[in-house]
């Protein structure tokens, strides 16, 4: 059977680490305890140096 | 006089660039902020691809105000796509005004993908001001339609 | 009139299938696709609709070397004008440079009531007005300078050198403030109905200004005012082109010119040349330079080489080499300046030479020849 | 985030790791996928379901300072884009109704009005609304959690509202057909009547046999009409009709026919619903005197005529709601005097309270802890009793405490009425003749009670017959159970099987009562004034006006979430909504596992002295960042009271929390200083003249650009003061004092109106269980535990298991982004040989030659388009473009049925273009371009006409205007498909090895991990050999092994990993782009060139010299940090007494680099303590102490415990002395004097400025460098590893100084960057770029010049002629070189100029 890799957490760290081992070809469970991805990136509004959006 | 002016529905067109200006009209939509109808948007990679000709030809055709939208310079997706259009955008006006178009009639602005509210106060705003300067002073130049071929030719 | 009619008019019918026409052709020589006697038997042979589809009829520079050469004598300039009209009428068009921008400014100048602002490069030692005898028609200029920036073309410098010869001639012209394109380039490019609706606004700007006589610096304007408004419209002034008006001043002694101890070149815009006839004129203004030497191109006058583009169509690969071929013809003359007299020439030319890839062989200084002789006004 | 499309992630969002077994490479993981309630295949995302949700619960993404509702999605923009339900098992008033009716959901329902649909949910499980709103004793309200805040719910009385309201005579919505078996139900009571219209409604057909001669039982014969008048029980009753329910009156079972009669007329089941009638009696003396009654008798014969006689004194022996109703019949009768005797006390009084209540206003007395033992009468008639007093004692089997009568108590009252209300008991005498029913030993039937069968099969019972007297909702709940027996009876099915599961009550610590929620007393029920309900039989309770009820109704806590009020369940047009969804157990075979677990904040709660929660404005760092967000709960306004004038006054304590050891949290949370100043900006931008005064420790601007974004907040007029500060307390006009001690040393206020708190960053909750699931370790400050601190950063303490991004400290997006990648490259030497293989079917294409044949679809978005634009008309007005051969609408475009059926109109119209009207582009048209994709038509040939984010949605009150834009919209897009050319992915082929710029930690550590990928590395090193700075350093933090060490054992794993090193070799030229970069190099003067698919910039940066600052040059013995390495390794600092290093020499002034060096501050306390535990004195002159890494700050603290000074200097220090420096003096801001220190080594900690060459570097790779001379990444945030060069990757200090295990992080993050890169056979690129149409193209290189990507070249075709040719590989498909041809030759494909001026014809005529 096909083996994965399990990433636990979809926030912005777990979101990076399951695109980088689908993109080198590997099969990604990504689990996350809310209801969707984001973490806490995604109720930050702006980011710190270059001010841009999270969006 | 007025009261033509007040029935007078402005067409605008706006060039919104993919990464910044058109997610924030989408933005707009999701937290369903209202703004006039008056705004056709068209979709193009960056401000930057938005030459002095497109904008002439909107004109030319019968657009009452012409609006450029793309990214502040530091989140631009190319980097350096904003400064173009910024650049190229110097001669546009300088060709609008001088043909006669008045200056407030087109209009360059910088908006994020996450400045939803931006983008209906601008496109709220910048209605207003083509509803008060009231009809484009040029009357609709186009000939025959493309597409049909006239009957003695075939 | 039909497109038969107007074929019949050019005598088409009378080649000769000698080809002279294709070999002295400037495209030609080096766009292999287009024939200008191949272009003749399709008006003559085959059906209306595939010849008013075919994209070649709009790459003639409308140049007028191969009227001159055709032993059949076939105007197949005013043929090739015919057929763009008509084929303008089913929709199609050529490929316009600079994405069409030139021609929307020109179809928007249609617009009855505009408000251009176009007269800043008029400053205060220019003395023009609003109405008097004679009038001088500007043109585009003030939109080329802006449309042409990146390539630092300065196409008003020979407006404000042609008022300052004016005013020193004691003639204070009239420039109007609203004029609009003299519509060669939409008549060139098959659009007439727009050419028409420019031709009269200028003509009735120029009856309200009580203009007698018109000034042109550009031949373009001067051939559409003297052959193609007269042929929709009745116009009561007579035109003149600077260089004549210069020509003819040249006797009397206010117009004394500075020495110029310079070796200079001429190019023969194809307006002013083939299509008017006015060859001797501009020569005659040179030479009353004081120590001006004039250094002729190998193909001047009659067979001189257009400048590679008309009314902003086809700007090609093509259109470069002519000018490269053009320029190097200038630069063998060893001459220190090129003269013109047509601002189209003066931004093909910078455009070709800008390009450093070229190198220093096409290199060469370009000056208008009114604003040499504005230059060189003593007492000016 | 296009996670959510990639082919390989399988995402389980909503879901919770709950077990782990094996080892790498081989985990056993089971996942608990929690249910949604939602089934996701089906919901599109629309948005409709909210709307008609009544529950409003705390929104924990606005951190609870806004509410959602109970069916939500986080975001607009969440990924997955789907909703869900939250749910927390049934709500305490529900799970206390004996008949499980759902309180909580009508409740909702009438608070928004919907009181049809209150009464729909209500009759699911109780037909008896009018009744049970009168007469229930109402278990519910005593468990409703709104008695904790203020007073419970008025339930029953909302319940009676609902049904008052109902209009007259309306029919059933949707009648079953009665096509089942027939079912006998022997008693129209509440338990006969209930089992008959459960049956019904499950299509059988019931016939009642009532023995009486009007149905319902007690509740018509014995509860008076002043508690539930006639009507209201009929219209109960007429419902229970409508439904098919046959009743036949006046046949009595025993009496008229038998229970074997009822089978033989093919009856399939029978419930047994007699109640329970006969009244017990005391059996006292006198009891059969005349005037004494038997109370059900009483109230029968007192409802059958309101006339009957009844005595002046009047007694009612008994404590039931039967008792009470007696009295107060008896008073309405004629009685003047009534009184009630009942032997318990008001507590265990089983009737309704507030019926107590009205008795006694009505003038009724109750003697308690009383019992008759005696009546006694004169000729035959009774005139008194004797009463005996009780006390409680030991509680009986009920559970209440038994009375005991108390010696010589005995008391008389002189009556000349006894009413007999001690209870009833069942009758069930008639029935025992011919079949042997077991019963109890209080004469009930013997049922099982899961079932409520009877010992005979088929025979069911339930009600007062089973129980005894009870109340009326435990019969109906009855009748309920019995019908579902019955039902399972008649099918066969066994009868127990899946019942005992019973509905989950939610626990107490789920139920979330918001604090500071106000409290609002309970509605009163307005009651018919006290002298006319004495008289009359009229209903005393007048019930709830409109408003009151929806007052009431918005008093509930909506304690369970969801009220399962199905109202989303008819909003939901793909019927996505499943309320009874399980949680699911997912098992999964892993080969590795990353934890990313991410951060949560500390709710500074205990840190009371700042007032958190107690005061209005005092916010945490998080709520700010929500509060300042346009989306946010006030979209982007602070809530500051509107009278107040004048400029705000906002301050910002950093450190609450963190650096704490009291609260040990003994760790810096690295983000707050940049998060305040940040918000410090943007608060500046909002309220321009806002006055902002931040307190801090040390301003911790470690990071790339820090320092400058730190300093552009003092130009903007922030105020900085160096001091934690005591307490803020709120004054009497509102206002915030903040107590501080300023910088001169005096405590002082100031006054504000807001502040922020930068609460600290902790483990989020479960970190705990995790680890102990995974079998992982976590560290004392909670934070998942690494192997190897510095050295080995990413992996876990359990080998195959990687833990990154804050799940192992708090830090940025950056370096969380960074070690993700890396951890993803770690995680994947695990899964070797288990790489898919995507196949790529070949599909016939479709002939796309000849004229356009364009169709048009256009998508309702359920009603998210189709309320506004009239969609049939937009449909009508396409078939009239030209082009245009075929037009259809869709209700849900982008639903797998939908785009299947797109697919065959396509193959059905041999369609070449298509055109969909709908969303946006940015979300859905990759889903569609695959669609065309799968059938064979080119994705490009395909255009989205956005009627709903910009039209629809953004013109809700313009109709027409809407559908007429929505109609020019179609037009241009049809317009431009028109124009539109096919366009085809192009490959590139990809050459797998890599080459590593710089031989230092960093690239030795990239390297290997690509080594360990399978992939040939080689690495140039300029200097002779590899090793870079750390080589030379004596020990590195915090296991302070010789720096040496580990990069000889990177060094040779990488040999032995078949690695190759090209030592001393320069670099000459780098040329072609991403997948073949061809590298010229000159190794001593020989030239040699490869190939390589990518390369990595790991050149690190080089020391700042200090030249004669300091007096470097001039004293022997002031020396730089490197060189303190080199003399702690050569042992040469034997003779040294004191030494006193100085910081930020050349960091974060005007020499050297600009911002903060990041690693000095952490190397020289190591150093430090090194020299301190020598017995060498040390200070530390510092502008600020940035320890910010994992375990810094406890290394700190040792450096201060062994008694290391810091002394903070503003202006450089002076050092001097004669041929060797002996003092160095500071001068101390805190206490305004010179400190001057005898040393005898001085220690300059030269920050890192760019290496020399990295200007010759960023030509030749053409990779920019950013304002402070560093290289520049491609995304300060979202790419902290790539460059603007596809294929060009860089790491480590060549980026940005930083210490070593961020650059190991970094290191490894390139290397999971690039094996994505390579792994691919072919690199596939986007199409989307410019072309040159060659005989327009003059040569004339302006559009090269204008390619800040330098992606055009000129070649010369010919010779002279020069045509420019675009690079596909580097064009990044701006279009921004188009405005600079003069000819228009250059082009962007899908762009194209004719393209948008067809879109422009198309809008103007």
């Amino acid at each position: 059977m096909q083996k994965g890799a399990l990433v636990i957490g979809g926030g912005v760290a777990g979101i990076q680490s399951a695109l980088d081992l689908a993109h080198a070809g590997f099969k990604v469970y990504l689990i996350e305890r809310g209801p969707c991805l984001g973490g806490r990136t995604s109720q930050i509004h702006k980011i710190f140096t270059s001010m841009d959006c999270t969006g | 006089m007025n009261s033509q002016k007040a029935k007078f529905e402005p067409k605008i067109v706006a060039f919104c660039c993919n990464w910044c200006s058109y997610p924030a009209a989408d933005g707009a939509g999701v937290s369903r902020l209202q703004y006039p109808t008056n705004i056709r948007i068209i979709r193009v990679m960056c401000g930057g691809r938005v030459t002095p000709s497109l904008v002439l030809k909107a004109f030319e055709l019968g657009a009452d105000g012409v609006l450029v939208a793309t990214c502040h310079f530091e989140d631009c997706h190319y980097m350096f796509g904003a400064r173009k259009a910024a650049d190229v955008h110097k001669i546009t006006e300088q060709l609008t005004e001088m043909i006669g178009i008045e200056k407030d009639r087109l209009m360059l602005d910088w908006i994020s993908s996450a400045e939803a509210t931006k983008f209906a106060k601008v496109a709220q705003e910048f209605t207003a001001t083509i509803k008060k300067l009231g009809p484009s002073p040029i009357k609709k130049q186009m000939t025959g339609d493309k597409y049909q071929i006239t009957e003695d030719i075939k | 009139m039909s497109i038969k009619k107007a074929i019949k008019e050019s005598r088409a019918y009378l080649c000769l299938e000698c080809g002279k026409c294709t070999g002295s052709c400037p495209v030609s020589r080096f766009n292999h696709g287009y024939s200008p006697r191949l272009l003749v038997n399709k008006a003559i042979r085959s059906g209306q609709l595939e010849l008013l589809k075919d994209k070649n009829i709009w790459a003639c520079l409308t140049c007028k070397l191969c009227d001159e050469r055709c032993p059949a004598d076939i105007d197949y300039v005013n043929m090739t004008l015919a057929i763009r009209l008509e084929a303008q009428k089913i929709g199609e068009e050529a490929i316009c440079s600079h994405g069409g921008a030139a021609q929307s400014l020109m179809r928007i100048m249609t617009t009855p009531d505009l408000q251009q602002k176009r007269m800043a490069w008029i400053d205060n030692d220019l003395k023009t007005t609003q109405s008097g005898e004679t009038l001088y028609f500007v043109g585009c200029l003030p939109y080329f300078d802006v449309l042409f920036s990146d390539i630092e073309v300065n196409t008003l410098k020979a407006a404000k050198a042609s008022v300052k010869i004016l005013n020193h001639l004691g003639i204070t012209p009239v420039v109007l403030p609203q004029e609009r394109c003299c519509g060669h380039d939409l008549l060139w490019g098959g659009d007439l109905e727009n050419f028409k609706k420019l031709a009269e606004h200028n003509i009735n700007e120029i009856k309200r200004s009580g203009a007698k006589k018109v000034i042109f610096s550009c031949p373009e304007g001067y051939r559409t005012f003297k052959i193609d408004y007269p042929k929709y419209f009745e116009c009561n002034f007579e035109v003149q082109h600077i260089t004549e008006l210069l020509a003819e001043a040249l006797g009397n002694e206010q117009l004394k010119l500075k020495e110029m101890d310079k070796v200079v070149t001429f190019q023969d815009p194809c307006r002013l040349g083939r299509h008017l006839g006015i060859y001797e004129e501009p020569r005659k203004v040179i030479s009353a330079v004081p120590e001006l030497k004039l250094a002729e191109m190998v193909r001047n006058r009659k067979s001189a080489i257009c400048c590679g583009v008309s009314a902003w169509m086809n700007c090609s690969t093509y259109s470069k080499s002519i000018q490269l071929a053009r320029l190097k013809e200038a630069k063998q003359t060893a001459a220190d300046m090129l003269v013109l007299s047509c601002p189209k020439c003066e931004i093909h030319f910078n455009c070709a030479m800008k390009d450093e890839k070229v190198g220093k062989d096409v290199k060469i200084e370009t000056i208008q020849l009114v604003t040499l002789i504005a230059d060189a006004l003593i007492g000016g | 985030m296009d996670v959510g499309r990639h082919p390989n992630i399988e995402m389980f969002t909503n879901s919770e790791v709950v077990q782990v077994d094996g080892e790498a490479p081989n985990f056993k993981v089971k996942i608990k996928h929690k249910s949604t309630y939602v089934d996701w295949d089906k919901c599109t995302g629309c948005g409709e379901c909210p709307s008609v949700c009544p529950v409003k619960l705390e929104d924990d993404f606005q951190l609870n300072l806004s509410k959602r509702e109970a069916i939500y999605r986080q975001y607009p923009q969440a990924v997955p884009n789907k909703f869900i339900i939250e749910k927390k098992g049934w709500p305490p008033c529900r799970f206390a109704c004996p008949a499980g009716v759902n309180a909580q959901g009508y409740v909702a329902l009438i608070s928004q009005g919907k009181l049809q649909e209150a009464l729909e949910l209500e009759r699911k499980d109780n037909p008896f609304p009018s009744v049970c709103g009168r007469v229930c004793t109402h278990p519910c309200e005593s468990e409703c959690k709104r008695k904790d805040v203020d007073e419970p719910l008025a339930i029953a009385q909302l319940k009676r509202f609902i049904a008052d309201q109902e209009p007259e005579g309306k029919e059933p919505i949707s009648k079953p057909q009665l096509t089942k078996e027939k079912v006998a139900i022997i008693g129209a009571g509440p338990a006969g009547l209930s089992a008959a219209y459960f049956l019904t409604k499950q299509g059988y057909c019931p016939t009642v046999y009532e023995a009486t001669d009007h149905p319902g039982g007690l509740l018509y014969w014995a509860i008076p009409r002043f508690r539930l008048p006639e009507k209201f029980l009929k219209r109960d009753l007429d419902y229970i009709k409508s439904w098919g329910v046959e009743i036949k009156t006046g046949i009595a079972l025993g009496r008229d026919f038998g229970i074997k009669d009822i089978f033989n007329q093919d009856f399939k089941a029978i419930f047994l619903g007699v109640g329970a009638a006969k009244e017990k009696s005391m059996g006292i003396e006198g009891e059969d005197l005349q005037g004494v009654e038997f109370c059900v008798e009483f109230l029968k014969k007192a409802i059958m005529n309101h006339k009957t006689t009844v005595g002046k004194k009047v007694a009612v022996i008994g404590g039931g709601n039967s008792a009470v109703d007696a009295a107060r019949t008896a008073l309405r009768l004629g009685a003047e005097e009534v009184f009630i005797v009942y032997r318990r006390s008001q507590r265990e009084m089983p009737a309704n309270e507030e019926e107590v209540l009205e008795a006694e206003k009505e003038g009724i007395k109750i003697h308690f802890l009383a019992a008759p033992t005696k009546v006694f009468g004169e000729d035959g008639k009774v005139t008194g009793i004797e009463c005996v007093k009780m006390q409680l004692g030991e509680p009986d089997a009920s559970g209440r405490r038994r009375p005991v009568p108390i010696e010589g108590s005995e008391f008389t009252i002189d009556l000349d009425m006894v009413i007999m209300a001690i209870g009833q008991a069942a009758d069930v005498s008639f029935l025992n003749k011919e079949n042997q029913f077991e019963l109890t030993r209080w004469g009930t039937f013997k049922v099982d009670p899961d079932t409520l069968q009877t010992n005979i099969a088929g025979v069911f019972a339930g009600g007062d017959v089973v129980t005894g007297p009870a109340t009326v909702i435990e019969a109906i709940a009855a009748g309920k159970e019995a019908a579902e027996s019955m039902d399972r009876f008649i099918r066969g099915v066994d009868l127990k099987e899946g019942r005992e599961k019973k509905p989950v009550r939610v626990a107490d610590e789920d139920i979330d009562i918001p604090d500071g929620v106000e409290t609002t007393a309970r509605e009163k029920m307005p009651v018919l004034d006290l002298e006319k309900s004495k008289k009359s039989f009229d209903e005393v309770a007048l019930g709830f006006s409109a408003e009151q009820a929806k007052k009431e109704a918005d008093r509930c806590l909506s304690c369970a979430g969801c009220a399962e009020c199905l109202e989303c369940v008819k909003a939901c047009e793909p019927q996505a909504i499943v309320h009874d969804m399980e949680d699911e157990f997912i098992d999964l075979d892993v080969g590795s596992i990353v934890v990313t677990t991410g951060i949560d904040y500390l709710d500074p709660k205990e840190a009371s002295e700042y007032g958190y929660k107690r005061f209005k404005n005092i916010y945490t760092s998080f709520e700010l960042e929500r509060i300042l967000s346009e989306d946010g709960p006030t979209n982007g306004e602070l809530l500051l009271n509107k009278e107040r004038k004048g400029p705000i006054r906002f301050a910002f304590i950093q450190c609450v929390g963190s650096r704490n050891m009291r609260r040990d949290i003994n760790y810096c949370s690295r983000i707050c200083c940049m998060n305040t100043i940040k918000d410090s900006l943007v608060l500046k931008e909002h309220y321009p003249d806002i006055e902002i005064t931040v307190f801090y420790i040390d301003i911790r601007a470690f990071g790339k650009g820090f320092e400058e974004f730190y300093n552009r907040s003092i130009e903007k007029g922030v105020k900085y003061i160096k001091g934690k500060p005591s307490k803020v307390i709120e004054d009497e006009n509102g206002d915030l004092i903040i107590h501080y001690e300023d910088d001169q040393g005096y405590s002082s206020e100031m006054v504000l109106d807001a502040v922020c708190l930068s609460s600290a960053l902790i483990p989020p909750k479960g970190c705990q269980d995790l680890a102990d699931v995974l079998g992982i370790e976590t560290d004392q400050d909670g934070f998942f535990k690494n192997a190897e601190p510095a050295i080995k950063p990413l992996e876990s303490t359990k080998d195959g298991i990687l833990v990154c991004g804050c799940a192992t400290g708090p830090k940025d997006i950056t370096d969380s982004i960074a070690e993700a990648s890396g951890a993803a490259v770690k995680a994947s030497l695990f899964l070797k040989g288990h790489e898919l293989e995507i196949e790529k079917p070949d599909i016939e294409q479709v002939d796309i030659s000849g004229p356009p044949r364009v169709g048009v679809f256009v998508c309702h978005c359920g009603p998210n388009i189709s309320r506004v634009v009239d969609v049939p008309s937009v449909v009508e007005y396409a078939k009239t473009l030209p082009g245009v051969v075929f037009t259809e609408d869709y209700t849900f475009a982008c639903s797998e049925t939908d785009q299947r059926r797109l697919q065959e109109r396509i193959a059905e119209h041999k369609l070449n273009r298509v055109v969909v009207a709908a969303c946006t582009p940015k979300t859905h048209e990759p889903s569609f371009q695959d669609s065309l994709t799968m059938i064979g038509l080119n994705p490009y040939l395909f255009d989205i006409a956005n009627i709903r984010n910009q039209c629809s949605w953004v013109h809700q009150k313009e109709p027409e205007k809407a559908t007429a834009k929505a109609k020019e919209l179609v037009k241009m897009s049809v317009a431009r498909v028109r124009e539109l050319k096919p366009l085809y992915l192009k490959e590139l082929s990809v050459n797998r090895d890599v080459a590593i710029i710089g031989a230092g930690i960093t690239g030795l550590r990239c390297g290997l991990d690509l080594l360990l990928r399978g992939f040939k590395v080689k690495i140039i090193e300029k200097n002779e050999a590899p090793g870079g700075l750390v080589r030379n350093l004596s020990s590195i933090y915090p296991s302070f092994k010789p720096g040496k060490d580990i990069v000889n054992k990177l060094i040779d794993e990488f040999t032995k990993a078949g690695g190759e090193f090209l030592t001393s070799a320069e670099l000459v030229d780098v040329t072609g782009y991403v997948g073949n970069f061809q590298v010229k190099l000159s190794i001593k003067g020989k030239e040699s060139e490869f190939t390589v698919g990518a390369v990595v910039l790991a050149t690190g940066a080089s020391l700042y010299d200090p030249a004669e600052r300091y007096g470097y040059s001039r004293y022997k013995n002031v020396i730089t940090n490197m060189e303190l390495e080199e003399k702690i390794l050569t042992g040469d600092i034997k003779d040294i007494k004191s030494v006193a290093f100085v910081q930020c020499v050349g960091s974060r002034g005007d020499a050297g680099n600009p911002g903060c060096s990041r690693y000095c501050c952490q190397a020289a306390i190591k150093e430090a303590i090194y020299l301190e535990e020598k017995g060498i004195d040390v200070a530390i002159l510092n502008r600020g102490v940035r320890v910010y890494s994992k375990g810094a700050e406890r290394m700190y603290r040792k450096a201060r415990e062994l008694g290391v000074l810091f002394l903070p200097y503003e202006e450089e220090p002076e050092i001097s002395g004669t041929d060797m420096a002996n003092q160095i003096t500071v001068s101390s801001v805190d206490l305004n004097a010179e400190i001057s220190v005898p040393i005898d080594l001085i220690v300059l900690s030269v920050g890192m400025v760019p290496a020399e060459d990295s200007l010759r570097l960023s030509e030749l790779l053409k990779v920019p460098r950013g304002p402070d001379k560093f290289f520049l990444e491609r995304h300060s945030k979202f790419g902290p590893v790539e460059t603007t060069v596809e294929g060009v990757f860089l790491c480590g200090c060549c980026q940005f100084p930083q210490d070593i295990g961020d650059s190991i992080s970094q290191a490894s993050a390139v290397a999971s960057k690039v094996s994505a890169l390579l792994s691919r056979d072919k690199i596939s690129l986007a199409p989307i770029t410019s072309m040159v149409d060659e005989i327009y193209c003059r040569g004339c290189g302006r559009c090269a010049e204008v390619c800040e990507f330098h992606a055009i070249e000129l070649i010369e075709k010919e010779k002279g002629i020069f045509i420019a040719q675009v690079n596909e590989a580097l064009c990044k498909g701006c279009g921004t070189c188009v405005p600079a041809c003069p000819t228009g030759a250059i082009d962007l494909k899908h762009f194209k100029s004719e393209q948008i001026e067809a879109q422009l014809e198309a809008l103007f005529n």
